[in-house]
Parts: C-alpha cells; sequence; structure tokens
C-alpha cells in the first residue's frame, strides 16, 4: 500500500508539472493555432530569472512571480514580433521560428546563467523533515505546491474563460479571429494576451519543477518536461484546458506505475509504453480525449 | 541556371520580365540537360580531390541529403509534419550495423534491407494517419522518435544497447572491384553517397513529377480536394510515409557505414537528430528537389564556420536568429528562393505547352491576370510533341 | 552469395565473439599487443617512427558548445594548464606542446569529422578526447592512421585492449576496477554477507557499472537484489526501498547521482551505506546541492585535492592550486582536476617516450603510454597510474573510500586505500 | 424515380451539433439536364453538395447515382463513378500551377502506382502526358493557357473559378456539381459563363447541379430549379414556377435577385 501511494503521489506530481505547461501549450493553440515549440525554454529562462532574483536576495515567491511577469513579456512580445508575421506564411514557418526560439532562448540562457547546474530553492520549505504522511508515504510540501499551482490555475483559466468578457473575446478569437475582429474585439491584444498567459503559466511550471527535477535547474531540464507536456496538450486535445490537465495527470501515473508494476518493461521503456498508450488513444479518438472535433470547411 | 540564362540573353533580344520558355525535349532543353549533368559531373571529380577530411565532410552532407529528401517527401511535399525520422534514419543504421557485426554481411548489401525496413516502419508509422492528422499526427511520429533511443537501449544484446556499435574499419572494406584499399574507404564512401544522392534525387523527381507527385502535394495543400478529385488520401499519405522512410532509412545504412559508431544517446537517433533534419529542409526549402542538398551543407557546415568565431552559447544563440531571420527572409527557403529567382528568367514548359508550340504568335490574352510571357523559340517546335498536340492546337487556334 | 575475404575474415570472428557478450569489440588482429603495436599495419607507416622535434601538436575533440559546454571548458583548463607547465620546464626533450580544440558538440558525428581534421589537417600527433561516444567515433580511424589518443576521460569497457586498440588508453579507472573495489569495501564492512540494491542510469555508464558489479560480487556473499534504471529517481528509490537492501550502489554520473540521494532522502529511506561513483565526485555540484540527504554517501577517490582536508598544505596540491588559478580556472572543480591529471599523465607517458630507443615518435609514445608505472604527485599515497600491455590495461586500481559529512561540506576518509585485486 | 436520371436523393438528412442542416430533401437529377439549386446562406446548399460528394456523412437518406448507392462508397470514388465538383470558396492547390491543378482533377481516370511514379515508368509518363494534353485542350477552350504556369495563389478570383471548372471537367463527369461558378465576376462575364456551361454540357454530354445566387444565370440555363431553405425543400420544378412560388418569393424578400 504505501508503495503503490508513493508511486502514485510521485506520478501525480510529475503529471502536474506537465500538466502546468500543458495549459501553456493550450492557451497559446487556441490563441494562434500552433504548437510553441518554445514553450519549454521560455519557462527555463524564467525559472532562470527567477533563480537570479533569488540570488540577489529577493525572497522565493517574490522571484517566481517576477519570473512570471518576464515569462508574460517575453511570450507576449515574441507573439507580437516574431511569430505573428509569419503565421500566414505557413504553419511550418511558424514552427521553425519556434525552434529558432527554442535554440536560441536555450543558448542565451547559457551565455547568461552558464551550463552548470544550479539549484532553485522552492517557494516552500522542503527540508528532508518537512513532510507530512499519507497511508504511510512521505508528502513534501513541494509536490503539495504543484498539486495546489494546478488547481488554481486551472480553476482561474475556468473562470476567466466562462465569467469574464476578456475571456469570452478570448474564445470568439479562438473561434474565428477574422470575425471576431468584425465584432469588434481588439484581436490584436487578445493574441498578445493568450501567449502572455501561456509564458506566465510556463514560469510557474519551469520555477515548482526544479526544485524536483533530477537534474535541478539546468539548460537541459525543461527539454523531457515539454515533451511530456506536448504529449499531454495533444492526449487531451489540443484546445481543451481540462484535456491538458487529465492528460498531464494520466502521463505522469501511467509512467510511474509502468516504471514501478511492469518489471518485463520497467524504467528503461517507460516512456515508449507511455506514447505508445497515447497513440492507441488518438487512434479512437483522432483529436484526443477532449479536444473538438474540426468540421471541415469547403 | 544562371548560364543558360546568359546565353539565352545574348542571343535573344528579349524584353524586361519575359522569361524565356525552355521546352522540355527542345534541343535548348537537352543541352541545358547536358551542361547539368557535365557539371554534376565535374562536382563529383572535384570532390574526389580534396583532403579526406574534407571529403568525409561531403559525404557527410550528401548522407544528410537523402535523409532530408526523405523527410521531405512526407513533411515538404505532403504536408505530414514528422519529429520522429531520426528513428527512421536510427533503424536503416542499425540495420546496416547490426547485419555487417552479427551476419557478416558485407556492407554493400546491408542497404537494401536498410532500405526495407525504413520502409516498413515509415508504413506502420504511416497507419495512424489514416485517422490521426495534424499536429496528432506530429505526436505519433514523436512517440516513433522517443521510443527508438529506448528499445535501442532495452534491447541490447541485439543492439549493444547503451554502450552503441563500433563497426570498424576492417569490416567496411571497399569492394574488391573498386580496387581500393581499406584506407581509401572514404572515397568509396564518398562516391557511393554520390551516387546514391543522384539516384534517389532523380527517384523523387519522377515521383513528383508524375501524378501520384500531384496527388501527394494535394493531399498536403487541400485534402479535400485532392480527395474529391479522386485521390485515396489514406493510401497515399501511408505509401508517401513508407517511401520517406525507406530513403530516410538508407541513408542512415549510409550512415553507419560512413561514422562507424552507433550509439542512442549522443544525438544521432534523437529528437535533436529530428530537429536538425526539419531545420535543414526548411533552410533549403521544403517541397524543393535541391533543397534537401542545400539544406543540410548549411548545417553540416554552418556549425563548424560559427565555432570558427565565436565559442560556447554565442554560436547557438546565433543559430537561432539565423532561423527566424530566415523565415522572415525568405520562408521559401533557399532553393525556393532561387527557383522563384531563376523564373524570372527562364521557364521551363511541357514540350506540348501551346507557346512552345507557337513560336512567332503571342497568345491571346484574355484572363484577368496578364503576365505578358513572350514566347520565345527556344529551339522550341523542332519536333511534334504527340499524338494529340495537333488536334490540341487546331482546336486552340480555331478561338 | 558471393563471399568475399572480408566477409570469412568477419564470420570468423563474429563467431568467435559469439559466445562473449552483447557488446561487439570488432577486431582482428589477434596475438600480443607488441604485435598489435607496430607501424605495419598504419596507413603512413614511415610517419609513426618519425621522431617529433619542432612542436608536439595534441588534438582534442570535446564538446565546447552546448549544455556541457562549461564543464568540458574547466576540463580543458585544467589540462591547458598542464601542458604549460610542462612547457615552462622546457617542453618535452625541448619540443614544446601545442593544443588544438575542434568542437563536436557532443555528437559522434562531429567527432568522426573532427578526428580527422586533427590528423589530417592540424597536423595533430597526439589526440585526446572526453566520453565514450567520442572515443567510440574516433577510435578506429585513430587507430588506423596510428596516431595515438592517449587518456581520453571515459570508462568504455573495450578500450581497455591494446590488443584490439593497440593506439587507444583512457585515464579514467574501468568501471570492472571500480566496481570491483566497491565490492571490496562491501566485503570488509559486511563479512557475512548483506543485500545490495543498484540504481544505475540507462546509458553508457550506468549499463557499464551495473554488467561491472553483477560481476564484481560473483562468488561473493554480497546479493544483490534489485537493479533499477534511473528514469523517474522518486519511483526508483521506492521500488528499492521496498526491497529493504541495506547497501544501495549507485551507478550513474554527476545528476544521477544527486537526484537519488535526494530521492532516497525524501523517500525516508535510510540505507546503511550508500555509495556513489568516482565520476559523481564534484563537491559543488552534486553533493552540497543535495544537502542532509547526501550525508554519509561514501564514494572512492584517489587524488589529493584541494578539498581534502589533510592534502590542503601538500605540496603538489599546491602546485596545481597555484597552475591552474594562474589560468583562471577554478582549482576545487573536478573538472579542473580531471583536465589537469590527463594532461598529467600523458605529459609522463611523452617524457619517457623521449627518453625511450624509439624516441619522441608516435611508436614511442604509444608504447610509453602502454608501459607507465607513474606515481604522479597528484595521487594518493598507495595508488599509481600503471599499465602494462595486454597483461595489465588499468592504470588506476586503488582508491581511498570518503564519506560527505553535510555539516562540515567536507570528505572525511572511511578507511585505508583499497586495491580492485 | 425513372431510369432517366443520372442522380435521385431521397429523404436526406443531416445535422450538426444538435442542429439539422438538411431534413428530408429529396430531388431527382435527370440525364443531359441541368437543375438549379437556390436558396438563401445557410439553407443547405453546400451541404447538400458535401454530402454527395461525401466530405459529410447524411444521418439518413439515401443518395444514388446512376442506381448506384453513393454512401456506399468510399469518398474518393465518387469523382470516378462520374460526379466531379466545384468549391464554393475555392478549394485549389496554392502552391500549383494552374496546370497541375486542372491534371489533379484527372486522379481518378486510370491508376499509376507509387513504383511505376517513382522509378518513371513509361506507364506513368504516358498517363502523365496523355492528361496534360487533354489539360492543355480545356486550358484553351477556358482561356487560361496565359496562365497556366503560374501558382494557382495570387491569381484573381474569377480566374480561379475558371480553373476549378478546368479541374472538374478533366475528370470527364456525368454529372457536374458547381457551386456559385459566377462568384466574383462581371455581368457580362457571367452571360459568357452561362453560354459556356450550356455549351460543354452539351457537347461533353455531362448534367449539372448548379448552385447559384445570379438568379439570371440559374433561370437562364436551368431545365429545373429546386429551392432549399433552413434544410428543406421549399419548391421544385420548371424555373419560372419555382421562381413565382410564393414560399420562395417569401424567403428571398428583400433579397435582389
Amino acid at each position: 500500500m504505501e508503495l503503490f501511494v508513493e508511486r502514485l503521489l510521485a506520478g501525480v506530481t510529475n503529471g502536474s508539472i506537465f500538466a502546468l505547461l500543458a495549459l501553456a501549450l493550450v492557451m497559446v493553440y487556441r490563441s494562434t493555432g500552433t504548437l510553441n515549440f518554445a514553450q519549454g525554454e521560455f519557462a527555463l529562462f524564467s525559472a532562470f530569472f527567477a533563480w537570479w532574483l533569488v540570488g540577489t536576495g529577493l525572497p522565493v515567491w517574490a522571484a517566481v512571480i517576477a519570473g512570471m511577469v518576464a515569462g508574460f513579456v517575453l511570450c507576449a512580445a515574441a507573439e507580437r514580433a516574431l511569430i505573428r508575421p509569419v503565421q500566414r506564411k505557413s504553419e511550418l514557418a511558424t514552427l521553425i521560428v519556434a525552434l529558432g526560439l527554442f535554440s536560441g532562448l536555450n543558448a542565451a540562457v547559457a551565455l547568461i546563467w552558464g551550463t552548470d547546474t544550479k539549484v532553485m530553492p522552492s517557494i516552500v520549505p522542503n527540508g528532508l523533515e518537512d513532510y507530512f504522511e499519507l497511508f504511510g508515504a512521505r508528502v513534501y510540501g513541494d509536490t503539495v505546491i504543484t498539486w495546489v499551482a494546478l488547481a488554481a490555475v486551472t480553476i482561474l483559466m475556468t473562470l476567466l474563460f466562462t465569467k469574464t468578457e476578456l475571456g469570452l473575446h478570448m474564445r470568439a478569437v479562438a473561434d474565428n479571429a477574422e470575425s471576431a475582429a468584425l465584432t469588434g474585439v481588439n484581436t490584436s491584444r487578445i493574441l498578445m494576451l493568450g501567449w502572455g498567459l501561456a509564458g506566465a503559466i510556463g514560469a510557474l511550471a519551469g520555477s515548482l519543477a526544479t526544485p524536483l527535477a533530477p537534474e535541478q535547474l539546468s539548460v537541459t531540464t525543461m527539454f523531457p518536461i515539454f515533451i511530456g507536456a506536448c504529449a499531454a496538450a495533444l492526449l487531451g486535445g489540443l484546445d481543451s484546458l481540462a484535456g491538458a490537465v487529465i492528460g498531464g495527470l494520466i502521463i505522469g501515473v501511467v509512467e510511474a506505475m509502468v516504471t514501478g508494476y511492469v518489471p518485463l518493461v520497467g524504467g528503461a521503456m517507460q516512456q515508449t509504453t507511455a506514447m505508445v498508450l497515447i497513440v492507441l488513444i488518438l487512434v479512437v479518438r483522432p483529436n484526443g480525449l477532449f479536444g473538438s472535433k474540426e468540421l471541415e470547411r469547403v | 541556371m544562371s548560364t543558360v540564362t546568359d546565353r539565352e540573353r545574348a542571343t535573344e533580344p528579349r524584353t524586361e520580365r519575359s522569361p524565356v520558355l525552355l521546352a522540355e525535349g527542345s534541343r535548348a532543353y537537352r543541352i541545358v540537360v547536358l551542361v547539368i549533368i557535365a557539371g554534376i559531373i565535374g562536382l563529383a571529380l572535384i570532390g574526389t580531390t580534396l583532403s579526406v577530411y574534407r571529403m568525409s565532410q561531403v559525404t557527410a552532407v550528401l548522407i544528410t541529403a537523402i535523409a532530408v529528401i526523405g523527410l521531405n517527401l512526407a513533411t515538404g511535399y505532403t504536408g505530414l509534419l514528422s519529429i520522429g525520422h531520426s528513428a527512421l534514419f536510427g533503424v536503416g543504421a542499425y540495420a546496416t550495423g547490426i547485419l555487417i557485426l552479427d551476419y557478416a554481411y558485407s556492407p554493400i548489401l546491408t542497404l537494401p534491407i536498410a532500405t526495407a525496413l525504413g520502409f516498413a516502419v515509415g508504413l506502420i508509422v504511416g497507419v495512424p494517419a489514416l485517422r490521426i492528422r495534424g499536429l496528432y499526427f506530429s505526436l505519433v511520429t514523436l512517440a516513433l522518435g522517443i521510443a527508438f533511443p529506448e528499445i535501442i537501449r532495452r534491447f541490447d544484446d541485439f543492439t549493444g544497447g547503451a554502450a552503441g556499435l563500433l563497426i570498424r574499419s576492417q569490416f567496411l572494406t571497399p569492394p574488391s572491384w573498386t580496387g581500393l584499399t581499406r584506407f581509401e574507404r572514404g572515397l568509396w564512401l564518398y562516391g557511393l553517397s554520390f551516387v546514391s544522392f543522384v539516384v534517389v534525387m532523380l527517384l523523387v523527381r519522377n515521383l513528383m513529377r508524375s501524378r501520384t507527385g500531384i496527388a501527394m502535394r494535394g493531399v498536403r495543400d487541400h485534402e479535400v480536394a485532392i480527395r474529391s478529385n479522386g485521390v485515396d488520401v489514406a493510401r497515399t499519405k501511408v505509401l508517401t510515409f513508407g517511401l520517406s522512410g525507406a530513403i530516410t532509412g538508407y541513408a542512415g545504412g549510409l550512415f553507419a557505414m560512413n561514422v562507424g559508431a552507433l550509439s542512442p544517446d549522443g544525438g544521432s537517433f534523437t529528437l535533436v537528430k529530428s530537429i536538425e533534419l526539419i531545420t535543414a529542409m526548411f533552410i533549403g526549402g521544403a517541397g524543393t528537389l535541391l533543397g534537401p542538398l542545400i539544406g543540410s551543407t548549411v548545417t553540416v557546415f554552418l556549425p563548424e564556420l560559427t565555432s570558427t568565431w565565436t565559442t560556447g552559447p554565442i554560436s547557438g544563440v546565433l543559430f537561432g536568429v539565423t532561423l527566424i531571420v530566415l523565415v522572415f527572409f525568405m520562408p521559401e527557403g533557399i532553393a525556393g528562393r532561387l527557383q522563384i529567382i531563376a523564373r524570372r528568367f527562364v521557364r521551363v514548359v511541357p514540350p506540348d505547352h501551346p507557346a512552345a508550340r507557337r513560336p512567332t504568335t503571342s497568345t491571346q490574352n484574355s484572363g484577368g491576370n496578364a503576365t505578358g510571357q513572350k514566347s520565345v523559340a527556344a529551339g522550341g517546335a523542332e519536333q511534334p510533341p504527340g499524338p494529340n498536340s495537333d488536334d490540341a492546337s487546331s482546336e486552340g487556334s480555331s478561338r | 552469395m558471393r563471399t568475399s575475404k572480408y566477409g570469412v575474415v568477419a564470420v570468423a570472428i563474429t563467431l568467435a565473439l559469439a559466445g562473449a557478450c552483447g557488446t561487439n569489440t570488432g577486431g582482428t588482429t589477434s596475438g600480443s599487443a607488441e604485435d598489435a603495436l607496430s607501424s605495419e599495419n598504419c596507413a603512413d607507416p614511415a610517419a609513426v617512427t618519425e621522431e617529433i622535434t619542432d612542436e608536439l601538436v595534441v588534438g582534442i575533440s570535446a564538446a565546447l558548445s552546448g549544455p556541457a559546454a562549461q564543464a568540458i571548458g574547466q576540463v580543458l583548463q585544467g589540462a591547458e594548464a598542464r601542458f604549460e607547465l610542462a612547457n615552462q620546464n622546457g617542453g618535452i626533450d625541448g619540443v614544446e606542446i601545442s593544443v588544438i580544440k575542434r568542437d563536436d558538440g557532443f555528437t559522434p558525428e562531429r567527432a568522426k569529422t573532427n578526428v580527422q581534421a586533427l590528423i589530417d589537417q592540424d597536423q595533430a600527433d597526439v589526440l585526446s578526447t572526453l566520453g565514450g561516444g567520442q572515443v567510440d567515433a574516433m577510435s578506429d580511424y585513430q587507430n588506423e592512421q596510428c596516431v595515438p589518443l592517449l587518456n581520453a576521460i571515459s570508462s568504455v569497457p573495450k578500450y581497455y585492449d591494446p590488443v584490439q586498440f593497440p593506439w587507444t588508453t583512457q585515464d579514467l579507472p574501468a568501471a570492472s576496477i571500480e566496481e570491483a573495489a566497491i565490492a571490496r569495501l562491501i566485503e570488509e564492512r559486511y563479512p557475512d554477507g548483506v543485500e545490495v540494491a543498484m540504481a544505475s542510469n540507462p546509458n553508457e555508464s550506468g549499463q557499464a557499472y551495473s554488467e561491472a558489479f553483477e560481476a564484481a560480487i560473483e562468488g561473493t556473499d554480497i546479493k544483490l537484489v534489485k537493479n533499477e534504471p534511473i528514469v523517474d529517481p522518486a519511483t526508483t528509490a521506492s521500488t528499492l526501498e521496498a526491497t529493504g537492501a541495506k547497501v544501495l550502489n549507485i551507478g550513474g554520473i554527476g545528476t544521477d547521482c544527486l537526484s537519488m540521494m535526494n530521492a532516497i532522502g525524501r523517500a525516508g529511506w535510510k540505507p546503511e551505506l550508500v555509495i556513489v561513483p568516482s565520476n559523481c565526485t564534484d563537491a559543488k555540484l552534486v553533493f552540497e546541492p543535495a544537502g542532509e540527504a547526501a550525508d554519509g554517501v561514501e564514494i572512492l577517490r584517489w587524488f589529493k585535492e584541494p578539498i581534502l582536508e589533510e592534502y590542503e598544505d601538500d605540496e603538489a596540491v599546491l602546485e596545481y592550486v597555484d597552475a591552474v588559478t594562474a589560468a583562471g580556472a577554478d582549482p576545487k572543480s573536478s573538472y579542473v582536476l580531471s583536465g589537469w591529471a590527463m594532461a598529467d599523465i600523458t605529459v609522463n607517458a611523452l617524457e619517457e617516450a623521449a627518453a625511450s630507443d624509439d624516441g619522441l615518435s608516435r611508436i614511442g609514445i604509444m608504447k610509453a603510454a602502454q608501459s607507465q608505472d607513474y606515481q604522479a604527485p597528484l595521487f594518493i599515497d598507495g595508488v599509481s597510474f600503471s599499465v602494462d600491455g595486454e597483461s595489465d590495461p588499468f592504470g588506476i586500481e586503488s582508491f581511498r573510500p570518503y564519506a560527505w559529512n553535510a555539516e562540515t561540506k567536507k570528505f572525511d576518509p572511511v578507511g585505508e586505500v583499497i586495491s580492485a585485486d | 424515380m425513372t431510369a432517366q436520371n443520372v442522380l435521385d436523393i431521397e429523404k436526406v438528412g443531416i445535422s450538426f451539433g444538435g442542429i439539422n442542416a438538411l431534413t428530408g430533401v429529396s430531388f431527382s437529377v435527370g440525364q443531359g439536364e441541368i437543375c438549379g439549386l437556390i436558396g438563401p446562406n445557410g439553407a443547405g446548399k453546400t451541404t447538400l453538395f458535401n454530402c454527395i460528394t461525401r466530405v459529410y456523412e447524411p444521418t439518413v437518406g439515401s443518395i444514388r447515382f446512376q442506381g448506384a448507392d453513393l454512401l456506399a462508397m468510399r469518398p474518393h470514388r465518387i469523382v470516378g463513378a462520374g460526379i466531379a465538383r466545384t468549391f464554393q470558396n475555392l478549394a485549389l492547390f496554392p502552391s500549383m500551377s494552374v496546370l497541375e491543378n486542372t491534371m489533379s482533377g484527372a486522379s481518378a481516370l486510370g491508376h499509376t502506382g507509387f513504383v511505376a511514379s517513382v522509378l518513371g515508368l513509361p506507364a506513368s509518363r504516358r498517363a502523365h502526358r496523355e492528361i496534360r494534353q487533354h489539360a492543355w485542350e480545356l486550358l484553351e477552350r477556358l482561356d487560361l493557357i496565359d496562365v497556366a504556369l503560374e501558382d494557382a495563389d495570387g491569381l484573381p478570383f474569377g480566374t480561379l473559378k475558371r480553373v476549378e471548372l478546368a479541374r472538374a471537367l478533366i475528370a470527364r463527369p456525368q454529372l457536374l456539381l458547381l457551386d456559385e461558378p459566377a462568384g466574383g465576376l462581371t455581368h457580362s462575364e457571367v452571360d459568357e459563363l452561362g453560354v459556356l456551361i450550356k455549351d460543354l454540357s452539351r457537347s461533353l454530354g455531362f448534367s449539372v447541379l448548379l448552385v447559384e445566387h445570379h438568379m439570371g444565370l440559374v433561370m437562364g440555363i436551368s431545365d429545373s430549379v429546386v429551392a432549399l431553405d433552413f434544410g428543406r425543400v421549399l419548391a421544385q420544378g420548371a424555373p419560372r414556377e419555382v421562381q413565382e412560388n410564393p414560399d420562395v418569393v417569401a424567403s428571398y424578400l428583400g433579397k435582389a435577385a
């Protein structure tokens, strides 16, 4: 029982991180209709920025918030200056710009802060004794905070989309930017906002993930998380917030369980197993678990 | 191409912005083709005079170019964005490596098997494309890309696992008929890669100039429309992906022979390689014939170039910036841009093009978009293009 | 089917190797190391025996860009500082050493191109590199051209073999040697046997450690109860904890050790003995970040290091600190030290070659490098770098165990020097 | 239902997200007939086209073409069976030239395998050449020779409409579905188009199902007219009858025909 709970908790925690970054991917997809290949590196940059601020003596929570602001500005600026001009050209062009950002941001992080491993402190105390027990398994504050952050972001996003005029506009732009513009929605602002929010969510994911990540904070930290988040967003359905959350949790838990309970496959084939499962699900549901089916308009 | 333009400019009086029409099969066209063939042979021969190290770099360019041609078929021409071609490359490479080391195959005989395995894996991955589309399909390819290194590590009895495979040079001696020694295998691999590249490029050219090629591009541009035109979209996608896998697998086989060291880590067969291939395809020009070669040249030489005048992360920043700048100013890629420029001067037209058939009369022009093309003889009209051409032309002139 | 000459050879070798393990060494030469080390099979036999008189070029292929660039930059700083010291001391018998570096971005393709460029274009007399994948990409060409690849900072099992790879040596202790010493250590602590759990990374190094440890405990009372790959450290830790093993042996590289120490700490698992391999040696990058969780974790070391209290005032250590500090490097970094050590052992081989009958030629250098018994000033007493052809291809074979003290942030010795034999 | 009909649509219904786009639509198109399909925007005209060409799957009803059940056919077989179409908002291939766009319409005629294509076997080349020659004929006939080598991307709307027509015609259809072919044309061009459609239909012997807002064109060339509104058939019959039908007049009230 204890072992099972431990594995479940580990899976849920990893899954929460995937889900947070997947939410960022969904935000971008809903505004621009593209997969932001650089989302993980935006998060990396923001996390390094937050780490640097902590070094200057800022409290961790303030540094994380500052990192989120930086993520917001960076992502919004990238949308306005780099993505929007090429978006009309082709899907591939947008992807290549994102790849350029991916490579450029990663190298910029290395240039500014170096490639050695950093230790990003957690928002909450995370010493060896800062835990409580749940069915015999230890639960630490820094894992709980990822669950809380995921729940909070999910609720806030849902409220934003369902209860506010801004959210209504965002949905209108996601649905059909042209007709939204005709009804007087400032699409330019909405698109930047969508990317900005994605950047902020990603920054949060990055700052919360690195104290837990095996490689702590280094230039390679975010790539595996980004891959997990991509898979989560696609599994859930690229335009579904709920899908991103559930997709992330499924992937996290499946990977942990496969490692633990399928000795034949074991840790060595963990990702493969998860990916094969996702592909099988997609064969049954080609637009993800909760994604909306696109009607072919001709 | 430019030499032709100069020739035409010199011999034919022509006005601005009216490209010379070069009819396929005409004398001028044949001369151009001969010049190109001579050029290719010339380039190949120049390559043999390079130092071992430079020659090996050119070989690496050619091998990458073949892999990119495979990717280009699926992604550039057919619009199936693949992030998993690193795995198809790896399948070919490991097939060659394992066959040489464990089954004592002579290297060149492993290539058909590497190709066949690439085809088979491509087909299997292509099958989900029947239902899964767009970015969701890219996820399927991503799954392949992620799974491959894990599978290699897991089945280490067979693949050497994380420790990798090392194919030593005595297994890679050129075939005896070449008369080359084992120390000259760089030359042999260069020749093999060069010939392979030319052949693969010709095959892809054939394909793209056939009805199947039109169907593939139709699938990319507008799936509903091409289906309404009678194309079995599902079959086209699956077979394209299979063929793409076959070509990339073949390149993988050559790669194994060239580098000799295969490992699931280190970026030869991981997503890093996929990104490299996609980048090369885009820089060269997605959906162009020469793009893969140009793009591969850039991606093989650029890192070396940047590391000579910068160090460490700056080269990475530069790479990212270059990529973005390129998208802004040359979204069609280098080959795509060259094609657009060349078209201003010369246009190759089918032999039965009405303008090529009627050298002197400029065609009537009632469409909304008058381009002012002026037909120039360019040696055209010297041969009847086909049995139906008379009917067609009489119908045309009767109006 | 036509069977060509090399096909027959290949069949013979495949059959010969069929009973061996899964890795292919793929060699043809048989007989002794002396036979293997000759100029006859070389591409240019004359160049191999020619004495180097003007300048000795050391060509290095390394990842100067990418995620590891900073660490590798430090390694190279250490190496260059040592070569510079040799030059200040009059070079190798008057011959200056110069270093040429080429960036391989940690990819085998570029390492392969680099080895060709270093040999053909840069006319390198001696090569070196870091990382098993790089040696794999370089070894074949460099052996064929008979250019020594000396003291590569890697520990790939197949290159401790002067018969198959007469022109290649590595300076890190082989996984088989280190794990044998670890098994010794465990035996000393638990004379009546004990259950051991192992966590190893899924990459080349982890595979080597796993295989080596399994081989080392054969015939002992040590029982390996479970060997889990480190993919998700938390899950690995809970799975291993469930075995109830008293000893945890971690086989991995720096970040694996850090993440596993964190993970077992958080799982609340306190094995009586936790051992990490020597490449997790860096205090600042591995042990300090792990905090309390690293307390008491043991590691085998063989250098006198500035971070070890008892050697702080050692003459050799002071010389090292001065030299690397002058070069702008951090003497406390384990990367700088490993680069220095690589160059130090190389310089020793070069000096021995210069004094030998073959002189400072490629063959002379390689012969010297294959029969070296070097008590480097920086080695802990009782440790030496000794190789002797195929009878003893392993350089470092003795170690001293140290335990990390999380409170003082220092390593304390926890026993005498252990030998792997 | 007579044996003379090429197309029989019977009680076809389809809904999207709970909204009925078509409800119990039934009518037929006779052999050689030009049948106009009219109705205000959103009446379901294009949806019906999409049902016939199997872009959409009708929830109920049957569609038969020369007696064969279209709904049992795989979508890409429709054109081979003899039905070609054009699209309201253009569905050309922007990266292909006008010539290639036209040639793409012949994809169902004959079959060239992948292997033959890759190897450039004579069969593949011959098929390609024959289609190209047919394309030239059509391009001449539709006045598109001058733009034949231009990419479809960036040509004027009216020109592209004709390219779509050429692409549909190259399939040698027995039934041609035209979705607002007069869109973007001037008055005189519309008249020319009417003549052209009628001519082509006569000389090549195909039936036409024509969706068009331009009433002059529909009433001028149609043999019969079907009026749709809110997914139902309002009226059908001779052009004059339908035009005068009070329901049709009501549904078009306020709209200039």
